[in-house]
């Protein structure tokens, strides 16, 4: 090893991976890493929505029915609350790039206090309803109406993305409380916020994936 | 200064092979040849179980009425051989062994970006192909490897659970190789690498992973829902519970289709390069053989609906279907025109890379000329579902990828191992594998004709004589693949010390030391000119070198 | 493009390789057809692997390396042979697809005289049943010249109907109706397979087709198990499962009256209107509430598991036969 | 590296206009949109549409500022698109099939089957 490069070596900052040859490349990578990722994420989502439409599509009248059975109430709560996160998200990303540690921390923990409001609301009032009415599929499901079978082909649909978003977001908040522990310990001072960046545009996705689930779940009951 | 290492003794040099010693080590390295190698072990085993699978199946259809196995156990010997040999073995199989070691050494980087998801990459295989495993030691599935619905949700008592838990995982590992190497290639490239310097088989890697992670999670989570309905006896794709059985094959084939071209894909990559090497010559348009590839894989994604024309799917779809699926055989046949002009005025060489690379073009061909029987509608009706479908799909999986996957691993072992290993063996199993390999599968396209279903456990006298030629073919082909096995393994301790550049490839791969050093490149490397230079060094780039 | 002189000339030459089967009999009017694409396609496949292989064996003699220091010269990309070797393929697989894409259109429809015998698969046999009432187990037997369609469904899983003779296949899914058809050309047994797999017994879902002379198929109509036709069973069910107290013909009860309705449109209260086909009559019996019609109450009972495939097939035959009794009358 | 650093009344006002439009698809949802009738079969859902733009408008300001794809360069936003790309081939050729499956093979003119015994010679008229 030259001693150029052995000197160039102690320059590196400790976030640099050694495969990169400069903290741009190192940007650049993660941010395409993320954006790629969030592409399978579509897929991965797209592939339940088709289903979804498909259904819809052939079982009008039940999908309808069994949308009117979900309470709009919750939904539109859910989603305000969603959409607040996304937006102290965005404040802590904020906070990132201009290396505030305390706004990292204040906007951290208000996100993760909505996140874990999302799912409180989900699982404590609107899960747990759903059991009790027996209407989760797989669990004592029983729908007296006309349209059964289609219900609960409604109601598959309807556990299994909102099941999969709620993991999604469970997820977040993992990864969400590693990012305030690095930011206590002080690992975003120096203005390196990729980690803190890319958590952002997954946190977004989510909140996108629930800004399409709530008309689609919630609304399209024909309530009129 | 390649010639100066290699003639250094090993001992004195630090290669990725003797960093480090020890198990852990490896568990948790983050050197993207190593891990090239983890996969190399893992999948090897996969593949020889899926062969042992194969073959127990050939031996059981010598006889009509089945000789070896009751109906079920038949049942699930195909349906392991599928699951085991598409997901575990060749989906995996070029980009998770060759692209993993390549990539970043053909763009010139010391390592993909991210090499923990790299391994993690690992891991998430090693899970996914445990359970499959696991299913396998525990009974087996027998749904075929395509899960139709409503026989896989709601008829197998087999684990079918098991198994789509294991694809699920496994589908992951694919998504993460593919992530990591489109962004490698997009923001680690060595300066002075355009992306028309490239060399090819990073343009079919490329190819490839966008197909990886566009189709897998669509799969991944098809999959999941055959579970889901399974677990708790609901009607996703059950019309028994109003659920939509075609939807489920929609889906399905949304991604298995486009996996046909995360097999052969790379595998044209493969070829382009043993082509270019053994015969001292520029790939003949090259810009066409790289567009091609990224037309396949763009394509690709709309000809799914070839595999449903009989199954209840729309007649106008079913139209559709079949002109893109026309349209998709245009870029092969591209490359391989481009590949044959390639050889004309050529200084070729015999060596074993090479013979596996002609053998794939010429299977290729005939695999992907079949496929025209295939996606046109009148004579697919007659041959969808038989034999002339399994002879077609080997022609293309195993003729195609198997035997540029062969070809990759002879052509850069002496980069991955340091060692050379014995020529007249390799030719000698090349050979064998292409007479193995046509004796196996050219009856069964006579067989599909004549009509024979295929997964049929017995069968009506007069196929007979097909079936016997075509099971004498599979011991021979099953001989052929134990070769390298045995002399690949023997050369890793007793081969001739490889040189840095044993066949003088041009080539980023080949300018460090074999096996390379764990950074892989001392100094950053600097392109200054086109993929295969082979010709004589141009006046123009050399004034500008001056 | 149709030369039928060298199409039966290579069908015989097939025929008569010694030894080895390699050609299925042709006995349809649509087997020759689809041969004749069969062997152009081959004739294709085989032109340009021959081309190619030779053409890589002879460049790999002639420009095998003779020493080291060969020094190949540099080729440059030569446009017009590039767009030679994309336009050609492309135009030949235009010709193949419009070929082949009206082949297959033209054989997908049954002729409206076509004689209908219902198919029903189930793990792992055939229940083929006649409108005149016979029913038969992995055999169908059907007269020579006259187009048959086969209306076909499965009692559980998907299933395929497979006649290599005839060159047809269609999956048979549950819960739907799908109709290939026919028209024999020679007498004989020919086989028919289930090519979908379908679990264990997969491999024994194998029958024969008995292709007949017109006379032969009658006197074998006389002979076989002489019971009610089709028609006369549904009828028979349509009252022992109550179907008769609600749709009264005139139309005066609780249920509409299914006189003259088949293949007619239908309003649905939710505003669509579908022609009421087998498809339509299958949902109306298994699944009546999925699709409530305008200005009668939803009460009518699920039969869904009550009726198997084959009394389903039979009510739906009384259904259209009650059409075509109007019909007729209104002819006459 | 910081990259572009949007002034908080920017982040505010996508913040609010967001609510405002979650507000406004559910006011939607309780009115009666009707549909529109194409061809004979199907009908579009009006009520199923707005609430599918509106939600493609939310999508788009989260995408454009909270996710700075408006600031992201030409790469990233194909990125971006190739994936809903991806999406809408899987769901329209899906639905595509769903949606003729009933349909027949209707023989045109140029397919009408040729009466087995005169070879056909000029193009004759379909015969019912």
């Amino acid at each position: 090893m030259t001693e150029a490069a052995a000197t160039q070596g102690t320059e590196h900052p400790a976030y640099l991976a050694h495969q990169f040859a400069d903290e741009a490349q190192q940007f650049e990578a993660a941010s395409l890493g993320m954006w790629v990722f969030l592409v399978t994420e579509v897929a991965f989502f797209g592939a339940l929505f088709a289903c979804y439409t498909i259904y819809r599509h052939l079982y009008f009248a039940g999908f309808e029915a069994g949308s009117r059975l979900l309470d709009w109430r919750f939904g539109a709560t859910n989603t305000a609350v969603l959409i607040g996160s996304s937006f102290t998200m965005a404040m802590a990303v904020r906070a990132g790039q201009l290396g505030r540690r305390k706004g990292i921390i204040g906007w951290l923990t208000v996100t993760m206090i909505l996140a874990v409001l999302f799912l409180f609301f989900k699982f404590n009032f609107e899960w747990a309803h759903d059991y009790h009415e027996r209407l989760i599929p797989g669990f004592g499901f029983s729908h007296p109406g006309v349209h059964s079978p289609a219900v609960q082909l409604f109601f598959c649909f309807y556990f299994f993305m909102t099941g999969l978003h709620a993991m999604h977001i469970i997820v977040g908040l993992g990864i969400m409380a590693v990012l305030l522990w690095m930011a206590m310990r002080g690992k975003f001072d120096s203005g390196h916020f990729t980690a803190i960046e890319n958590t952002g545009l997954y946190w977004h996705f989510v909140d996108i994936v629930w800004i399409f689930l709530f008309p689609l779940l919630y609304l399209v009951g024909g309530r009129y | 200064m390649s010639a100066a290492v290699a003639e250094a003794p090993p001992a004195t040099r630090v290669d990725y092979l003797n960093a480090d010693y020890g198990v852990k080590s490896w568990l948790l390295t983050k050197d993207h040849k190593r891990i090239a190698l983890l996969y190399l072990g893992s999948i090897t085993v996969m593949f020889f179980v899926g062969g042992a699978l194969a073959v127990l199946m050939r031996l059981h259809l010598i006889d009509p009425a089945g000789g070896l196995v009751q109906p079920d156990t038949y049942n699930k010997l195909f349906t392991m051989h599928g699951t085991i040999m598409i997901f575990f073995f060749l989906i995996p199989s070029i980009p998770a062994v060759l692209g993993n070691f390549l990539v970043p050494m053909m763009v010139g980087a010391k390592d993909l970006a991210f090499p923990r998801i790299n391994l993690l990459s690992w891991y998430i295989f090693i899970a996914g192909a445990t359970l499959a495993l696991y299913a396998l030691v525990a009974g087996g599935v027998d749904t075929g490897w395509t899960f139709y619905t409503p026989y896989s949700s709601t008829y197998s008592n087999t684990h079918v659970i098991t198994m789509a838990v294991g694809i699920f995982i496994a589908g992951f590992s694919s998504i993460l190789t593919g992530l990591n190497f489109i962004v490698t290639i997009h923001k680690m490239r060595a300066p002075g690498l355009t992306w028309f310097r490239l060399p090819l088989f990073l343009w079919a890697i490329y190819a490839t992973s966008l197909i990886m992670i566009l189709g897998t999670p669509v799969v991944a989570i098809t999959l999941l829902l055959v579970g889901l309905e399974k677990w708790l006896h609901v009607g996703i794709f059950d019309p028994a519970l109003g659920g939509d059985p075609l939807l489920f094959q929609h889906l399905f084939w949304f991604y298995s289709h486009p996996a046909v071209y995360i097999m052969v894909l790379p595998g044209m990559g493969v070829v382009s390069e043993v082509i270019a090497c053994f015969s001292r010559k520029r790939i003949f348009g090259y810009s066409f053989v790289a567009f091609s590839s990224m037309s396949i894989a763009v394509i690709g994604f709309l000809v799914w609906g070839h595999h449903m024309f009989v199954a209840g799917q729309s007649i106008y779809a079913g139209l559709i279907f079949s002109l893109l699926s026309f349209l998709v055989a245009i870029p092969s046949a591209i490359k391989v025109f481009n590949w044959t002009a390639t050889l004309y005025q050529g200084s070729i060489s015999y060596d074993a890379p090479m013979l596996y690379a002609l053998g794939f073009i010429g299977l290729f061909t005939m695999g992907g000329l079949t496929g025209l029987f295939l996606a046109s509608l009148a004579t697919d009706v007659h041959l969808s579902g038989t034999y002339f479908v399994v002879a077609h799909f080997h022609y293309i999986m195993v003729g195609g990828a198997v035997m540029a996957y062969m070809g990759g691993i002879h052509y850069w072992w002496p980069k991955i191992s340091g060692r050379m290993y014995p020529d007249m063996w390799a030719r000698l199993a090349a050979a064998i594998i292409f007479i193995g390999f046509n004796l196996t599968f050219f009856p069964q396209f006579m067989l599909g004709y004549l009509g024979m279903p295929r997964r049929y456990a017995t069968y009506p006298a007069e196929f007979q004589v097909l079936n016997v030629m075509s099971s004498a073919g599979a011991t021979i082909l099953g001989v052929g693949y134990l070769i390298p096995l045995i002399y690949l393994i023997w050369s890793m301790r007793y081969g001739p010390i490889a040189p840095a550049n044993p066949w003088r490839a041009k080539g980023l791969e080949w300018t460090t030391p074999s096996p390379p050093p764990t950074q892989n490149f001392d100094v950053t490397p600097v392109v200054t000119e086109e993929a295969y230079a082979y010709g004589p060094p141009r006046p123009a780039a050399e004034g500008a070198h001056d | 493009m149709s030369m039928p002189w060298l199409n039966s000339a290579l069908y015989a030459a097939l025929q008569t390789l010694p030894g080895i089967p390699i050609a299925p009999p042709r006995a349809s009017t649509v087997a020759e057809g689809v041969d004749e694409l069969y062997y152009f396609l081959t004739a294709i496949t085989l032109f340009f692997t021959i081309t190619i292989f030779t053409i890589i064996f002879y460049f790999m003699v002639r420009y095998r390396r003779r020493s080291k220091e060969d020094q190949p010269p540099e080729t440059v990309m030569n446009l017009r042979l590039e767009l030679t070797w994309t336009i050609v393929p492309t135009l030949l697989c235009v010709v193949i697809y419009v070929w082949s894409a009206s082949l297959y259109f033209r054989n997908s429809r049954p002729p409206n005289n076509a004689m209908e015998v219902f198919v029903v698969g189930k793990q792992w046999m055939w229940h083929i049943q006649h409108p005149e009432g016979v029913r038969e187990i992995n055999e169908l037997h059907v007269p020579v010249g006259v187009p048959v369609k086969l209306t076909m469904t499965s009692q559980d899983v998907i299933h395929d109907f497979y006649v290599p003779a005839f060159r047809i296949k269609h999956d048979v899914l549950p819960g739907r109706y799908f109709s290939i058809w026919f028209q024999a050309t020679k007498t004989g047994r020919f086989h028919f397979f289930c090519s979908q797999y379908c679990g264990t017994g997969h491999a024994a879902m194998i029958g024969w087709v008995e292709v007949m002379t017109a006379d032969d198929y009658a006197a074998w109509l006389a002979g076989g198990t002489r019971g009610e036709t089709m028609t006369q069973a549904g009828e028979r069910l349509f009252h022992q499962y109550g179907c008769s107290t609600c749709h009264l013909r005139d139309g005066t009860g609780r249920g509409p009256s299914l006189e003259g309705q088949f293949g007619k449109p239908q309003k649905l209260r939710d505003g669509q209107s579908p022609v009421v086909d087998e498809g339509f009559l299958r949902r109306a019996i298994t699944q009546p509430n999925s699709m409530p019609i305008p200005n009668y109450a939803p009460v009518m009972p699920s039969f869904q598991g009550q009726l198997n495939e084959e009394q389903i097939l039979q009510l739906i035959a009384y259904v259209k036969s009650l059409g075509e009794e109007e019909r007729k009358g209104k002819s006459k | 590296m910081t990259g572009h650093v949007v002034p908080v009344r920017v982040y505010l006002a996508v913040f609010v206009s967001l609510l405002a439009l979650t507000a406004l698809t559910t006011w939607v949802a309780f009115l009666d949109l009707g549909t529109i009738q194409i061809g004979e079969a199907h009908k579009l859902d009006l009520n199923t549409v707005a609430a599918l733009v509106i939600a493609a408008i939310k999508t788009s300001l989260v995408g454009l500022f909270f996710m700075h794809l408006r600031f992201a360069n030409r790469f990233t936003r194909l990125v971006v698109l190739a994936g809903f790309f991806w999406l809408a081939l899987l769901m329209s050729f899906t639905l595509g099939d769903v949606n003729t499956r009933h349909w027949d093979a209707i023989p045109a003119p140029w397919t009408a089957p040729a009466p087995p015994a005169a070879p056909a010679t000029a193009p004759a008229p379909a015969v019912p």
